[in-house]
């Protein structure tokens, strides 16, 4: 299945891009995403978690920056992780391409997803694929921009308190009071996710 | 398809229960076990820790304060059935809980299992919709209050913390004789809604004086038809205006899935908003 | 003649410990030492298997071993055999048991876990880490032909698993001459099986005593001892096959699966009995089911509604393996042209992989997706030339002056397809009264008056039944009296013990609770084919009957030296053979047996051998056609697309029936199976082959609730054929059913033109319809 | 290592003591751990009905219910509906009579719920009994010889 999401960065360009290449910068950005090694020049092992409702999952596998056009400022990434607890895997190409926008610059991501195993066969839940990953990106890009404008390392996963977000993307989930918020069991309600490619849960058309 | 291992924790109290919630990580509550026993099966929810509620004293019950109802949270859906309290003062419920799974599940599924679990298709969460039910949540710090507005946080997250738990809701009662329906539209008896609707009226004269709607299935959880309950107050209590409210609903956010489309469950929408308060009219006998 | 039982409403035998839980299904079945598998499945529909880590798995408490094919001898790390080769075949892909170094399919076994317990070996699955490479999977048949499309296998150049055709008569002359020409593309997806007991083998092997012995829950355990025999390569005579109860087969239990050949090999291995049962996941999975056909179909007519002439292509999902040859497609194009003389057909089928389950026949195989398409085109002609769809029927049936009747197409053994006897127009009449067709439509005008739409479809059929070759009786009168019956068929439902007690009984003179009735088990009878395609009554019927025959007159015979008395004045009666007209004259079928083998040193009587018993293989010269017409009234709600069905009715000609009272419940079941395919059952994979469809809040049977009444009545022309006059009765409810619920939803909605290209029917489709057709009349 | 308690349930009248593995099903343990084969397993995940026992009397899943959820309780089984001398109940003759069984794998299922109906509902329409079987999946009959079953059943205890 295929994603289209976007953010902005306020950054110019030329900073975003050498940002957005610094895996071990933004990947705590990410919701519920942990990198625990650098394996190779650009590859990179880590965790992601998600929480689709009742079912809480855990993918652990690898990602790779496989091509990277600094002129059209494109890169592409392929991941793949499994859950932890045999539940399925998650597969993905995520191409990122950058251009300038307004002084800042506009992030488009292309998606090739494929998931497996029972956390791809639901059909029931299916179709919230799409609005999971909007609501990632999001929380991806808030984190970001703190990041950037803070210059500094934001707590691990950021503080967003994102549940699974469902939510069309102009109702966010993190709308919810914060006071109503419960606490948040890191481990497991927190949502952190590594790359794009392992927020699979639930399915898509 | 068997469960995964886990360590079974058998509480007897409400404390107990909660102390136990906040010493284990990764604990799930078992309440009347009809959606969480499947996914333990299925292997889809692996849990450390499962604490069961069903020897957990005080939380089943039903208890009428006047103005309004409060139900434990392990109350069964065949004791709302049987209860004459709820018969008298909130026919709905026992009408929609006939569209819950089957009677072998209604004997052991409760309502505040079904509460937590959130699925958005289920009935209970959108009857707590349409009352604007109040839920009472405990945890290690006390009881807070959550109005049902504010209880899905997301697809089948509901407003409450890993050690908290829902010991029981509030339904406030409507004015007697009040008109109620439900309709849904599931392709088997006893499935999960594609789109279900509750519709309360209270009419005098033959016009609606209060209105509330709800829709179940349509979004990832229960909406109210705030838009089209304002409009039918001081409206006729006739066919006409409820086609108008059935297609305010027509508009209404919607998800897809691998079987059903937004456009159908809006289209369906319309229908069981349409139905629903034709029901209710008639119940609240509103002259057409 | 003693007590007449064929033809009466007898209770099962079967029943008394099944309504008290006695039944033996597979999963009952506890052995000691017994070990428990679970497999893992691959979650990918298409992928390369770089390596298998198992050693996580194996080191868990309670794991005895884990396999993968590479753990098995060289010998036995090969694909498992082609049990239907057929020359059309182009690319022979049968799976390996375990997967090798590809998975085809979401569900194709990767690995077996055996443990303690099943909980155990499930655990010990999460622990297996499968290093797969994606390749890119094949779902859609529309578009799998295509140039670039992905390929289910990676070794091959194309999708196309064969091409076979059906073409008989002059077709271009059929439409060189036709008044009309019109043609219709419709889709037909049918689900699975669904008995309600999975899958299950146990396997125990025992080298030094009695060889393997394999339980398994299946419609044809002599198919599998073959297979597995054949595959091992050891004799027939060291492998034993079991059906015991079996909950329901419906079609995908009459193959043969990689369990049990990997089940049987992992008991060797450990020295241990080990079970598998298959959970319901898996069964979505892992058991083969139907899926999409696609027909285009072009039909030649007069101005009259005579058709003359049939032709079109067919595409045919096969999905990722190849386990029963082609046997759906080929049961699919022979029923072409159905209950009606047309002249000429020429029906071409493309069969292709997909990367999905393999695909089997399920209730009816073929034949319903075939009568289904006859009757499109029926109700096609009717639509476009404004003749009623009972009348065009009417000038089309193939007339009782006409039979036998050869349509020009040929059976799967070769033989042509020859319609044995019927008056289908009058079963139509049948039908049509008992559905009270004439007063349709004042009820149709009634309701319509409260806004609510009614409709009414007919569908024709014809089924060949009882295919050959044969499925033997053994009889065999003991000591005690009591008479051991024994045949390879195997029930899974069916009422096999009360059909086959009955004639035997009625046959031998002895009651139907004196039978001890045995099947499905290798080890007790030599030989069988298996239950499926309506063909048990038709084949078992005749040999259990000339089996009993051959008893009896042998019974006679030593009764006759015995009692001195000429044999035309005896008769038996009650397990007794008396002469007529001397009460005091008797002795019992036990002495009979006794006196034919006797004590030591005592002669076996002269001219006779020393058992009373007889087998038999006679079965049916040829398939009997079954016929049947149908009639559905619906009502659809348009404000949600739901359809309910509010009355069936089944006139059905099956020949002479033993039993009507389980005839009566086979029609009535299969009727259901086919309102559930018409209405309800899909099967759905996304476009990268993961099926979504796989528990049974999805997947929608159909309920007790949502399904109505059926009500039947039969003519019986005997067969022809056979020494019973039967015909099978196992299918002729589920063939006509969907063709006569869409004709009459699209009857119901004619005011919004609602012509229907797929089913299942589901409610948003047809509401898409019903708006398409509104929007149409309001311009 | 495997979490286990120790449980009594009363099953058809008799109590039984066992240690269960706290996340064995009840219809796991009746099957496994009591030997009592006549509960049918045919789903897992509660739809399908097969497995469906009488607790306390009352109809119940018994995959969606844990064995040590069990303890203290009483259990009815098919292998408990007929009387002890074997003389069954009005159900399970009428099942007989009126072809209410094929394979007989939804059996169980059928008798447990539909004796758990009964007793509630002695004089059911067919609409009725057709609900209160639309959790009890059977793929043989069709349904009809298990609803004039049932109708039949109601008939006859009330005419007792």
């Amino acid at each position: 299945m295929q994603l289209n999401n976007s953010f902005t960065v306020p950054a110019d360009p030329a900073t975003a891009w050498n940002i957005l290449l610094d895996v071990p910068r933004i990947a705590p950005c990410m919701p519920g995403a942990e990198l625990t090694e650098v394996v190779g020049d650009r590859a990179y092992k880590g965790n992601a978690k998600l929480r689709v409702g009742p079912v809480s999952l855990t993918f652990s596998g690898e990602a790779e920056i496989t091509e990277i056009d600094e002129a059209a400022r494109t890169a592409k990434v392929r991941a793949r992780g499994n859950d932890t607890k045999g539940r399925g895997g998650a597969e993905a190409e995520v191409v990122f391409k950058l251009s300038e926008d307004g002084g800042a610059s506009r992030v488009d991501i292309t998606t090739e997803l494929n998931l497996s195993g029972s956390v791809a066969q639901y059909g029931r839940a299916s179709g919230l694929v799409d609005a999971i990953a909007g609501q990632i990106i999001s929380d991806f890009a808030k984190n970001l921009e703190a990041e950037i404008g803070a210059d500094a390392t934001p707590a691990a996963g950021g503080d967003a308190d994102t549940l699974a977000a469902t939510e069309s993307a102009s109702e966010p989930a993190a709308a919810a009071p914060k006071q109503d918020a419960p606490k948040s069991d890191n481990s497991i309600s927190g949502i952190r996710l590594f790359f794009r490619a392992l927020w699979a849960m639930i399915r898509g058309k | 398809m068997k469960s995964a291992p886990f360590t079974y924790h058998d509480p007897g109290t409400v404390d107990e229960a909660i102390a136990l919630l906040g010493q284990h990580e990764d604990a799930k509550l078992l309440a009347g076990g009809q959606s969480l026993m499947p996914m333990l099966n299925m292997r889809f929810v692996v849990p450390d820790h499962v604490v069961d509620l069903n020897g957990v004293a005080g939380l089943a019950g039903i208890t009428d304060t006047g103005d309004a109802l409060e139900i434990g949270a392990m109350t069964r859906q065949r004791d709302l059935m049987r209860d004459a309290a709820v018969g008298a003062k909130a026919p709905i419920i026992p009408e929609a809980l006939e569209f819950v799974g089957h009677f072998q599940t209604r004997n052991r599924g409760t309502i505040g299992g079904s509460l937590c679990h959130l699925d958005p298709a289920a009935e209970q969460p959108c009857l707590m919709a349409v009352y604007d039910a109040v839920l009472t949540v405990q945890g290690p710090d006390g009881t807070r209050e959550v109005p049902f507005a504010e209880w899905p946080l997301a697809y089948m997250i509901p407003s409450i913390g890993p050690d908290e738990l829902l010991t029981k809701v509030r339904v406030p009662n409507w004015a007697a004789g009040h008109g109620y329906g439900f309709a849904e539209f599931a392709r088997r008896h006893g499935d999960f809604a594609i789109v279900s609707a509750a519709a309360l009226l209270e009419v005098s004269g033959g016009t609606i004086s209060r209105a509330a709607i709800a829709i179940g299935g349509a979004d990832v959880r229960p909406i109210r038809l705030e838009e089209a309950e304002a409009a039918l107050v001081g409206q006729a209590a006739n066919a006409e205006s409820f086609k108008a409210a059935g297609e305010m609903a027509r508009k209404i956010d919607a998800i897809s899935d691998a079987y059903v489309s937004s456009a159908y469950r809006q289209r369906l929408a319309a229908t069981m908003v349409e139905r629903a308060l034709a029901k209710a009219g008639s119940r609240a006998g509103g002259s057409a | 003649m003693g007590v007449r039982y064929i033809g009466a409403e007898v209770q099962r035998m079967e029943d008394p410990r099944l309504i008290t839980g006695h039944g033996r299904y597979v999963d009952d079945i506890t052995m000691q030492g017994m070990l428990h598998a679970a497999f893992l499945r691959a979650s990918q529909a298409h992928a390369k298997i770089r390596s298998i880590d198992t050693s996580r798995a194996a080191a868990l408490p309670g794991v005895h071993r884990v396999f993968t094919l590479a753990d098995f001898a060289p010998e036995y790390q090969k694909p498992m055999n082609q049990l239907y080769p057929a020359p059309v075949i182009e690319q022979n892909k049968t799976q390996y048991p375990l997967a090798k170094d590809e998975v085809c399919y979401v569900g194709e076994a990767v690995a077996v876990v055996v443990a303690d317990s099943r909980a155990i070996a499930e655990d010990a699955l999460a622990l297996i880490d499968v290093d797969y490479e994606t390749l890119p999977a094949v779902v859609n048949i529309m578009t799998a032909l295509e140039d670039g499309a992905p390929l289910a296998h990676a070794d091959t150049s194309s999708n196309l698993m064969g091409r076979m055709r059906s073409k008989f008569g002059d077709i271009d002359d059929a439409f060189a001459k036709a008044d009309h020409v019109f043609s219709a593309d419709f889709m037909q997806h049918r689900g699975g099986c669904h008995s309600m007991e999975t899958r299950g083998v146990i396997a125990r092997d025992d080298p030094w005593g009695e060889g393997l012995s394999l339980w398994t829950s299946a419609q044809s355990p002599y198919l599998i001892r073959r297979a597995l025999a054949t595959w091992l390569g050891e004799p027939e005579e060291r492998v034993r096959v079991v059906a015991p109860d079996v909950g329901g087969g419906f079609g995908p239990k009459a193959g043969f699966y990689p369990e049990e050949i990997v089940i049987p090999l992992v008991a060797r291995a450990l020295g241990r009995p080990v079970k598998w049962i298959e959970d319901r996941r898996e069964h979505f999975v892992a058991t083969t089911t139907q899926r999409d056909q696609h027909w285009h179909l072009e039909v030649a007519c007069t101005s009259e509604g005579k058709m003359l002439g049939l032709r079109g292509t067919v595409t045919h999902e096969n999905g990722a393996y190849i386990p029963y040859g082609i046997l759906l497609p080929n049961s699919s194009l022979m029923p072409l042209p159905g209950a009606y003389s047309i002249p000429a057909v020429d029906v071409g089928v493309d069969i292709v992989f997909t990367n999905t389950v393999p695909n089997s026949p399920v209730r009816g195989a073929g034949r319903p997706c075939g009568i289904y398409a006859v009757e499109r085109m029926v109700q096609t002609v009717s639509r476009e030339l404004g003749i009623p769809p009972e009348e065009v029927r009417r000038r089309n049936y193939v007339r009782p002056d006409q039979m036998p009747y050869k349509t020009g197409a040929t059976l799967r053994g070769g033989a042509p397809l020859v319609y044995d006897s019927g008056d289908y127009e009058a079963l139509l009449d049948k039908a049509l009264d008992l559905a009270d067709f004439a007063a349709f439509k004042e009820r149709q005008a009634a309701a319509r008056k409260e806004g609510r739409y009614l409709g009414i479809g007919i569908s024709s059929c014809i089924e060949d039944t009882g295919m050959g070759p044969y499925e033997g009786t053994t009889v065999r009168v003991e000591s005690s009296g009591k008479v051991a019956v024994r045949t390879g068929a195997a029930s899974q439902g069916q009422g096999h013990h009360t059909m086959i007690a009955m004639i035997v009984a009625e046959n031998l003179g002895v009651s139907p609770e004196d039978i001890l009735f045995e099947s499905a088990d290798t080890g007790k009878f030599p030989h069988g084919v298996g239950t499926i395609g309506s063909r048990v009554a038709a084949n078992v019927g005749p040999s259990a009957f000339d089996a009993s025959t051959k008893v009896r007159e042998k019974a006679l015979r030593l009764a006759a030296e015995v009692l001195e008395a000429s044999e035309a004045d005896l008769d038996i009666e009650n397990g007794v053979v008396r002469v007529n007209g001397a009460p005091d004259l008797s002795v019992t079928l036990g002495e009979l047996a006794v006196k034919l083998s006797p004590a030591s040193a005592l002669r076996v009587p002269e001219g006779f051998d020393p058992l009373l018993e007889a087998t038999s293989y006679d079965g049916s010269s040829g398939s009997p056609i079954a016929c049947g017409s149908n009639v559905a009234e619906v009502e659809v709600d348009p404000g949600t697309g739901e359809v309910r069905v509010l009355r069936y009715s089944v006139a059905h000609d099956c020949g002479v029936m033993i039993n009507p009272m389980i005839v009566h419940g086979q029609i009535v079941g299969g009727v259901i199976h086919g309102i559930g395919n018409a209405l309800f059952e899909r099967m759905i994979y996304d476009d990268q082959g993961q099926p979504l469809t796989t528990n049974y809040g999805e997947y929608l049977l159909p309920l007790a609730s949502e399904m109505p009444r059926v009500d039947v009545t039969h003519m019986e022309t005997p067969s022809p054929l056979n020494s019973l006059g039967v015909k099978g009765a196992g299918e002729g409810g589920t063939i006509p059913a969907a063709p006569a619920v869409v004709a009459a939803i699209e009857n119901a909605l004619e005011e919004f033109n609602v012509v229907i290209d797929y089913y299942p029917v589901d409610p948003q489709y047809l509401c898409e319809l019903i708006d398409k057709g509104a929007a149409q009349a309001a311009e | 290592m495997a979490d286990t308690r120790d449980i009594e349930v009363t099953v058809n009248g008799q109590r039984h003591s066992a240690t269960v593995e706290t996340r064995t099903s009840l219809g796991d343990f009746l099957r496994q751990g009591l030997g009592m084969t006549g509960t049918h397993m045919g789903c897992e995940h509660g739809v399908c009905g097969a497995c469906t026992v009488l607790l306390d009397g009352e109809a119940v899943r018994s995959c969606l219910m844990l064995a040590v959820q069990a303890n203290g309780h009483e259990v009815t089984t098919i292998e408990g509906l007929a009387d002890a001398d074997g003389t069954l109940s009005p159900l399970q003759k009428a099942f007989w009579e009126n072809y209410g069984l094929q394979c007989g794998f939804c059996t169980p299922g059928m008798l447990t719920s539909l004796t758990a109906f009964l007793k509630e509902n002695p004089d059911p329409s067919e609409r009725e009994v057709r609900e209160a079987i639309s959790g009890n999946i059977c793929r043989c009959t069709g349904y009809q010889g298990i609803v004039d079953a049932a109708l039949s059943a109601a008939k006859t205890m009330r005419e007792v």
